[in-house]
């Protein structure tokens, strides 16, 4: 017998199941980049999980030859906290979309956040509901024209990084559906922290929301309209003719011409002991801002599987493991003969 | 602390000078206000009551509020306790003896009181604020009122003071012994072992030193009252009960259940998890469980009541014990995640520890009517089995059949209780669990073949396999979508979708080859008394006393209220009317007449409280 | 777009030169990929017959993906119309015709069609690729399958290109064209008068010129076609149907239900909130109203189906009309909401578009299996008023009987839709407004007397006052713990809450006294068929096939399922047996056998489809 | 007949309801603090309406003589969005506890703070579940020994004050329950804001959590453990000898010795276009820094009662009142005569 660990391929993590997004979807692409680092990751198959909610985005567990819990509309942090509390050893991750994480679910989203259980929550941003065909979705932009708001949306739209940070979140980060080398790498890196790794991805919904992410989706222009982040490095972008500095608390646009040093501009953190620069970041919306992609923040806390078990076993050094009979037998009681 | 007080001669030793009446039982109610301690003086007199080997139930019952205004009738708090040296079944229903600390708890309780009975007043209460904030324009102890009772009162508040002199407590804090005054001259009444109440207070106020020697003097000072005072002509003594040989020790409701969920764990080889969301009568389940995490026990306090079952299921999903308990309006919003466990064909337990309803209700108070929400409250065919406990100590058995069904059939299981179950206490007989059969779970092996795992092959029982992740080869996806037989695939075949209705349903009718044909007590034909839950030992006393008086009637309780036992239909046939009580309007009797058209005769009572025997009694001389 | 064609007789000009066979009624199916507007094609021939003064029912069905995968069988999507010269009920069952666009259409359809039927093929769409991916290891032309049927090949999408050269369009969009060509044809057959899919073509198209063009050529192109190819030997005529008098448009059930409630808005004096959240089958009611903001038609897309029945209660509370839409997933998270509607007595309307369950289940598909969680999916005992729709058209009028019946008695009512009729199809009677009776609706008025207001103070129904804030002197607080009558101040009182619970339910049940008696149709002994909901027309049509059959059969049809109207036990005497057909495992049987212990007969199919006339005439023959 | 408006008093706000709160409990103070600013909006009790969850703290509607709804729990904010989109005339408040806003109604609470709907919620925030008897809320500090955490509990605790910046807040304040003066003045400035007006009010529960605000409260130290946010001006605190400078996205303590001036400080503005600043100082927590009472931020935007409305109004102008009659009969048609 070898101990050799095989060697996976995305084939490995390929179900036997018909994908049946509409041709064109975002989605594809990132099944696609799925399962280009999940053999990378040293984990097979069968310790793996894909917890879903309701939505197109939420098929996503029958394509990946895992185990995989297609739920209910919102609730897949729930299932998925239960597993990681008594399962710690699995690798789990979450597949949401707009709809599912920040409408319905967006409670247990939040508690998610703050309990830091350690999985990967990946939320297919389309900006619209896809599989009941089109209506807005809490990160629709005001004034958008659904299926249900025929005179447009009323409702300010939830910034997901915002909240996501606000929740007290360890990892949080964002990236677009067809960049996908950097794409590919975001995920990577939510794979390997420990916690509750956040990942916002920009998913084209070529069917009822097409192009809603055209700046920064274009070649021609997301040069433009996002800016990478990188940790300890300065906030640059337009191919390094553009940067952004601080303005007490207001970011700005500055042209790097030579008056403007690399030096003044603001450098990215995302280790910072306090979210604030983080949630600065997420504030930079397009068309104000060029839009950050990358990594916002990515600190350690204790994961809630860990504390919880941890706990488990801090029980038991302190009372013993428990033994049941002698439990119940103990106490008052008496005995009839 | 663990002690176990073999021998009831013990009590010789503080027993009283005055003369001994033996008696067979006595049901004494203890009312106050929400401050006074009251629960803790019924949870004392029910344990020394237990360990001195008699059968105990009891029947507490407090306000919604945490603390209701002072003195306010909406501030009275009770405790009932029946001891008896028979077997017994309920908590009484007319009291032999009445404690009440106030007017209020004096005017609200007055009328259960039977003629003659004891009437122990704190005389030092009933000045003219008190009597206001009872609203009472008048003193109730003037007039004839009270005359039919036997009136005692006693300046407990000045009595406790003087008592605790010296132990530098404040009258404040001092006032706040009182209970422990009543307490003793309680015990001092019926001869109660007041041992282990000095251990209790001993432990219970281990790091207040002051407060613990105060309490055991007001104890003392109480039953020396009892013993130096002309009103007690003579003390009681209620013998030890023949119940089963054993070892007993009082249990509580949520208590039991508690353990009855350990001891599944243990049987099946699994670690517990119970996720839920604090909701009353239920939340004491988890506080009890959360302090096991020595056995495994995971609790999660989830942030809403779907978080609780979803989880639980998420559990269930990675091979574990997937429980989570709540109380009505918490149920309502579970049925969406329990419709999925239904698909999903996973083991999960509900635990629904009913109060009553509708909506938010009457949250401290006891009903039986969710239980046609357990049968229906989930869109499309979506059946599942119902078990309901019917007694404080019952709870352990419940969740361990529960779980033992859940897992042979991979369905979700509701199991419920009620707020008068789970707040009240009996004496529970602990089981030898080496004794109890195993709960066999076989999870499948991994596979090396290459084919697709197929997650809905069925067995005998049309159970599917319980396939844990871990495992190498058996990878597969599940969700609510409807799947196709065998292969768990997304499916929208019509033919399938027919066949699938009818396997769950199918699946769970199967569970009646699996539990207990239900059993009849007393006479074969006549009148039936059909029962469920927590009504079962009002019913059972009820037919007994029936029969004594030379009606022919049976009574036969069940246990599962989804599928029924097998042999139902056969035995309802042999008796002329059926007879349905139920804390309802007729949820078991619509079920019962939908399934058999039998035109039972309900006795519904929805006042959030138990039936009283003799109500059960009266109505059975009715129709019998 | 608003035109009124009065007469039939204006076809004539379409007319063909074939000679033309008069025939009473046809049913046609329609079927291809999910991407070649096979629910369009539906919907204008449905227009298009009902503008002919035929009457006309439908049944689209449509898969759950938004777009499966291109010619899979998944991605199937289908519409069947069926049309008439006499009044019709059902979207018929044999098929006289069938129109397959791709072989995966043809495969999963023809089992439905009769023999001699017309199957109308496109054969461009018959290659290899087509074959794998209908997963075909051969081609179903091929061989004796198809010999029973009347097979037309058409090469659609090549005629198609042709005819559409010279648009400007690119091939893609060309053959997107294709569905406008079999229509052409379909029409041609059936001497459907084109023209007014013409206007919607332009409407539809206004901003693309070139596409408008292309499909108008597709439509003649069709058309010309069935008139010069060989294929048929001549087309069919159906004459107008003999309706009752009036105007009539064609209307899908949602949308009638969407204009019912504005109705009753108009009816009753208030404007119309919907809260809800997106789910099939129900969205369209939220989207269909959500363009009448100038109605004052408020509608509210929710975070979720908790918070949009939350939305409707508080807008109710604030004297509005509060409605609540979804489907049964949504519905079961709105129950925990709808016990409190029942405990704070305000009306609100809970519309339920059912579809297959459980849980997620079949989206698209339909199913009436959700009966018995609109009964009982609360906690406690919270019954409220259950009115199911029969028929798309029905919706309009039942969605103003529920809110009549809400606002009388101040309850929650639930409404039943299923899949089947909300996107069904079928001529409706335009009705004069002016003529419906007023939904009278009485706010107490302003009160200065100081006195608290007593909101719990009933009328002779039993309903209390809807007080309104922001009149002054009315203030006064409700919430979801048990309320004393006349006050509504928080009690806990038992016999109170007794009295609360009968008169909740007494309320419920005075409805008995508002709505009509049932109905029968037939013979008034023998077997009668009891109906509910969506299975309306089939049971009608099937009794009167089988009293043409000469058996003795009567119909009748549940509109309340809760309360029963008062005369129905009376009706269930005059027969000998009762069959109660049912898209569930026998819910509405289950009531009726609790209440009234009939041993009804159940006939039930839980397959996403709705009843074909025959499988029920089958039944009722071996039954009377 | 005069149309003199009646003087109003807290009278007029009492309801005959004996109030049922344990004695000493924090929601008096408040309650007490609510009657006494009521009267002075200009608002008749019969156009004011309370709506409130579930919790000790949600039984407040029932003292209030105003239209009350004690709903279920932590649904409190769709009742009143639904109530204010269809009567944006009368004045509405919600009550809400920690537990009912942030545990199982945080949903809703983040769904009401984005859409900005004209009213104010009031959160007693006790750091427990009253009601049920003392488990552990979303606010309880890590490691909270309670019914439910006997070992303590492991979810780290979510920062109401954060949550609602992210969820698009317009006004978010947080005052103490017996410092009455400046409760009273904050619970003003929410009644005056149009706009969602979040307050989070330090609230004790004797019973359950005694003590939890100490350091908030008692006179002795609540200077050194909070400071007071005013629009334009430094933060200063400990009767001012202390200040809050910033060192890059963190604050810190200064002493105003001489060396460190108040120019030197961080103003605040609670009128800043974008929220961070607001955020960074939420994240301000004892023991490590002052905790900041006031208002965080206070800004305007278009009220969702105000846009449903007006939308309606729109679609008036534009397509004319709506006429039922000829809606009905319009579009394909046809006659059986
Ligand atoms: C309880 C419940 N409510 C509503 C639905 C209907 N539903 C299914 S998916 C969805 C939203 C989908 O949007 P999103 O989460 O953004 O996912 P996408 O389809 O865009 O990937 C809705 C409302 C449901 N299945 N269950
Ligand atoms: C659906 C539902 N779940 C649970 C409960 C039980 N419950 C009532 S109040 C409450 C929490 C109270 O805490 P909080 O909101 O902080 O209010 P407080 O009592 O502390 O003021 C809970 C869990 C309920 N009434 N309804
Ligand atoms: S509807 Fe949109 S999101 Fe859904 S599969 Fe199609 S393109 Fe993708
Ligand atoms: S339990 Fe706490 S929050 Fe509730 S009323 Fe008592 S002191 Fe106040
Ligand atoms: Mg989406
Ligand atoms: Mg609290």
């Amino acid at each position: 017998m070898s101990t050799d660990l095989p060697v996976l391929t995305a084939n490995d993590f390929t179900s036997d199941q018909d994908v049946r997004w509409c041709p064109g979807c975002g989605d594809y692409s990132i099944l696609a980049q799925m399962k280009k680092i999940l053999p990378t990751l040293g984990i097979p198959p069968h310790q793996t999980v894909f917890i879903s909610g309701i939505g197109c985005s939420s098929r996503f567990p029958y394509y990946v030859n895992t185990y995989g819990l297609h739920s209910i509309h919102g609730r897949a942090p729930a299932f998925a906290t239960g597993l990681k509390m008594t399962r710690p050893e699995l690798s789990v991750w979450v597949i949401t979309g707009d709809g599912d994480a920040l409408s319905i679910g967006g409670n247990h989203f939040i508690h998610l956040m703050r309990r830091n259980v350690d999985l990967n929550i990946i939320l297919f941003n389309n900006s619209i509901y896809g599989l009941t065909k089109g209506q807005y979705s809490p990160t629709s932009p005001l004034g958008k024209v659904t299926k249900s708001t025929p005179m447009g949306s009323l409702d300010f739209p939830l910034n997901p990084i915002s909240v996501a940070l606000a929740a007290e979140a360890t990892f949080v980060a964002r990236s677009v559906d067809t960049n996908i080398k950097h794409l590919g790498e975001v995920l990577l890196r939510a794979a390997r922290h420990k916690g509750t790794s956040f990942v916002e991805v920009y998913q084209n919904c070529n069917v009822f929301n097409d192009g809603a992410w055209d700046y920064a989706k274009d070649k021609a222009v997301r040069e433009e309209n996002t800016i990478e982040l990188e940790h300890g490095k300065p906030l640059v972008f337009a191919g390094g003719k553009k940067g952004i500095r601080l303005n007490g608390f207001e970011p700005e646009i500055v042209n790097l011409d030579g008056r403007v040093s690399q030096d003044d501009l603001l450098f990215h953190d995302e280790r910072a002991h306090s979210p604030t620069l983080a949630y600065l970041l997420s504030r930079m919306r397009y068309p104000e801002f060029p839009e950050p992609i990358g990594v916002f923040r990515a600190v350690e806390r204790p994961t809630y599987d860990y504390l919880v078990n941890h706990q488990i076993e801090q029980a038991r050094v302190q009372r013993g493991v428990g033994d049941l009979q002698k439990f119940l037998a103990a106490g008052d009681t008496w005995t009839v003969t | 602390m663990s002690s176990t007080s073999t021998s009831p001669e013990l009590m010789e030793f503080l027993d009283s000078s005055k003369p001994r009446q033996a008696i067979s039982g006595v049901t004494v109610r203890l009312v106050g206000d929400s401050g006074d301690g009251m629960q803790l003086l019924g949870t004392q007199l029910t344990n020394v009551s237990a360990l001195a080997g008699n059968d105990v139930a009891t029947f507490p019952d407090f306000p919604a509020e945490i603390r209701a205004p002072r003195g306010t009738r909406a501030g009275v708090s009770g405790y009932q306790v029946h001891f008896a040296s028979e077997e017994i079944f309920t908590p009484g229903d007319g009291l032999d003896a009445l404690v009440a600390m106030n007017p209020a708890a004096l005017v609200t309780n007055i009328g259960d009181l039977k003629p003659a009975g004891y009437l122990i007043l704190n005389r030092d209460s009933f000045d003219a604020k008190d009597l206001k904030l009872a609203k009472l324009d008048q003193d109730p102890r003037q007039g004839d009122r009270l005359k039919p009772y036997h009136v005692i009162e006693v300046p407990m508040t000045t009595l406790t003071r003087t008592a605790v002199e010296g132990t530098g407590l404040s009258v404040k804090e001092a006032d706040q012994c009182k209970n422990f005054f009543a307490m003793g001259l309680v015990f001092w009444l019926y001869g109660r072992d007041y041992r282990p109440t000095l251990r209790f207070i001993e432990a219970k106020f281990k790091h207040l030193p002051a407060v613990a020697e105060a309490n055991r003097r007001a104890l003392t000072a109480g039953w020396n009252y009892g013993e130096t005072t002309e009103h007690f002509a003579s003390t009681y003594q209620v013998a030890p009960a023949r119940l089963q040989l054993g070892t007993y020790k009082n249990v509580m409701g949520n208590q039991a259940l508690a353990w009855g969920l350990m001891a599944a764990a243990e049987l099946s080889g699994k670690e517990l998890f119970v996720g839920a969301y604090p909701i009353t009568p239920a939340s004491d389940v988890l506080h009890e469980l959360s302090r096991y995490k020595h056995f495994g026990v995971r609790t999660f306090q989830a942030e809403d009541e779907i978080a609780a079952v979803c989880s639980a299921i998420g559990v269930s999903f990675g091979g574990g014990m997937g429980v989570t308990v709540s109380s009505g309006p918490g149920i309502a919003l579970k049925t969406e995640g329990m419709g999925l466990a239904v698909m999903l064909e996973l083991p999960l337990l509900v635990l629904n520890i009913q109060r009553g309803g509708p909506s938010t209700g009457l949250p401290t108070k006891t009903e039986q009517a969710d239980l046609l929400m357990a049968m229906f409250g989930r869109n499309g065919e979506a059946p599942l089995p119902i078990i309901a406990a019917r007694s404080p100590a019952d709870c352990f058995d419940a969740a361990i059949e529960a779980w033992r069904i859940a897992t042979r059939l991979m369905t979700p299981v509701v199991l419920l209780s009620d707020g008068y179950i789970a707040n009240g206490a009996e004496p529970w007989r602990i089981p030898d669990l080496s004794k109890l059969p195993k709960i066999e779970i076989r999870h499948p092996a991994a596979q090396s073949s290459g084919e697709p795992f197929r997650p809905y092959l069925r067995d005998e029982y049309l159970s599917r396999p319980w396939a844990v992740p871990g495992t190498s080869g058996l990878m597969h996806r599940i969700g609510g979508l409807e799947k196709e037989d065998v292969t768990g695939n997304i499916s929208y075949d019509p033919k399938n979708h027919q066949h699938m209705v009818n396997t769950r349903a199918q699946k769970v009718a199967n569970a009646s080859q699996l539990i207990d044909p239900v059993q009849v007590t007393g006479d074969d034909s006549g009148l039936l008394v059909l029962s469920w839950g927590g009504t079962y030992g009002a019913c059972y006393t009820a037919t007994v006393r029936a029969r004594a008086q030379g009606k022919r009637v049976g009574h036969a309780h069940l246990r599962w209220l989804n599928p029924f036992p097998a042999n139902l239909g056969e035995i309802l046939k042999r008796y002329q009317r059926v007879l349905i009580p139920e804390l309802n309007t007729g949820q078991l009797r619509f079920l019962i007449d939908a399934k058999f058209r039998t035109g039972a005769i309900g006795l519904n009572k929805v006042q959030g409280k138990p039936f009283t025997v003799s109500e059960l009694v009266d109505e059975i001389l009715r129709l019998a």
